[in-house]
């Protein structure tokens, strides 16, 4: 199990590298990618992350617990970005490597949800300012 | 009492601070909530989405403090 | 839409290379890895995948369909390999960038699930020979 | 009639062979395995786990079969 809040760029490759494959036949990941547009439709110049960075932390571990309690889980790797992140770039990373796949998309969802739902990190839109345009 | 005050994403934006060294007694988080909006009436329309952690741990607003406890107000989260 | 049946090593990152994240939030992937042992504990030396390609080809086709259909999904890619593949070695990577979360995971596991199913690839174990104790 | 018949996985282990230039004239999928049986009656114990395509399409075992079709016996698949 790792976890880590990074100002720096993630990737899925970071977050596999950390994994033993060995005796797992299923590895699956997931990122989430900051969109382009805002909910409104409004371009996005970035986004920014903030993180209450200990109790983040706490919380990180206790979705670790759950999933190692729940499917038996130990390779569990699980990256978010703090600060400035730009389009496209993905902003969380998740990877889980397990016996088999039922289990192993069931907890990587499961993580990607629970971090969703109670890991204290807030995003705040930053929209394009538009150019002006010559007349 | 001296209790470490915290406020994140929009709780820290609407008063500019982000840690606060409160020392005036209270008994609960809510009674915390209650005497930082008298000084920061400004706060009143967050709290409705307003959620406390004590300790770095989630609990409940009748939580009760004691000196030196680490209190967080923020709104719902929103990473991922 | 890409898929390839090859000889050569795949990776996830063969996979997520050939898929645009614009505009897509969420990335999921799944990669099926050669286990150590058979299902009687046998040590495995490794596993030989054998394709009705051409066939194949269309197998996968036809679920990139459904989930174009059922998902609006089109950037999917399906990669397995052929032939020898070494013990904890993927043999099958699929990577699919989706607007959001839930049909990022429900289209990646319907197809890893579809093309245990439906595609026509067979797997033979080929087991590691027990050295000789000398006496 | 020319058929072209291929075998795959235990199929093609059992008689040592991938492909088949097939020209004895058969109706169907079911009557092209029952006449390879005769020729190759170690493929019997695969009957219960046969799977039949032609033309690269899953069909049942009566599909009529034409000059020209490629004909495909195979056990379940097991990739991924």
């Amino acid at each position: 199990m790792h976890f880590k809040l990074t100002t720096d760029p993630i990737s899925i490759e970071d977050a596999t590298s950390r994994l033993s494959q060995d005796g797992n036949g299923a590895l699956v990941t997931f990122s989430g990618h900051i969109r382009p547009e805002d909910s409104f439709g409004n371009n996005l110049s970035h986004m920014e992350y903030e993180a209450y960075v200990e109790m983040a932390e706490m919380e990180l571990q206790k979705i670790a617990d759950t999933i190692e309690k729940r499917w038996g889980i130990t390779e569990l790797v699980m990256l978010h970005r703090t600060g400035r992140v730009e389009v496209n770039e993905p902003s969380v990373v998740i990877a889980v490597a397990a016996g088999h796949r039922p289990e192993g998309f069931e907890a990587c969802r499961f993580a990607i949800d629970e971090l969703k739902r109670t890991v204290p990190l807030w995003k705040h839109e930053v929209l394009a300012i538009p150019q002006t345009q010559s007349e | 009492m001296a209790i470490q005050l915290k406020l994140f994403s929009s709780m820290r934006k609407a008063i500019g601070q982000a840690n606060i060294h409160w020392e005036q007694p209270v008994d609960n988080a809510q009674q915390l909530w209650d005497a930082l909006l008298e000084k920061h009436p400004e706060l009143k329309p967050l709290s409705a989405s307003r959620v406390v952690a004590v300790n770095r741990q989630h609990v409940e607003p009748n939580h009760p403090l004691q000196d030196g406890d680490e209190v967080a107000f923020f709104p719902p989260v929103s990473g991922g």
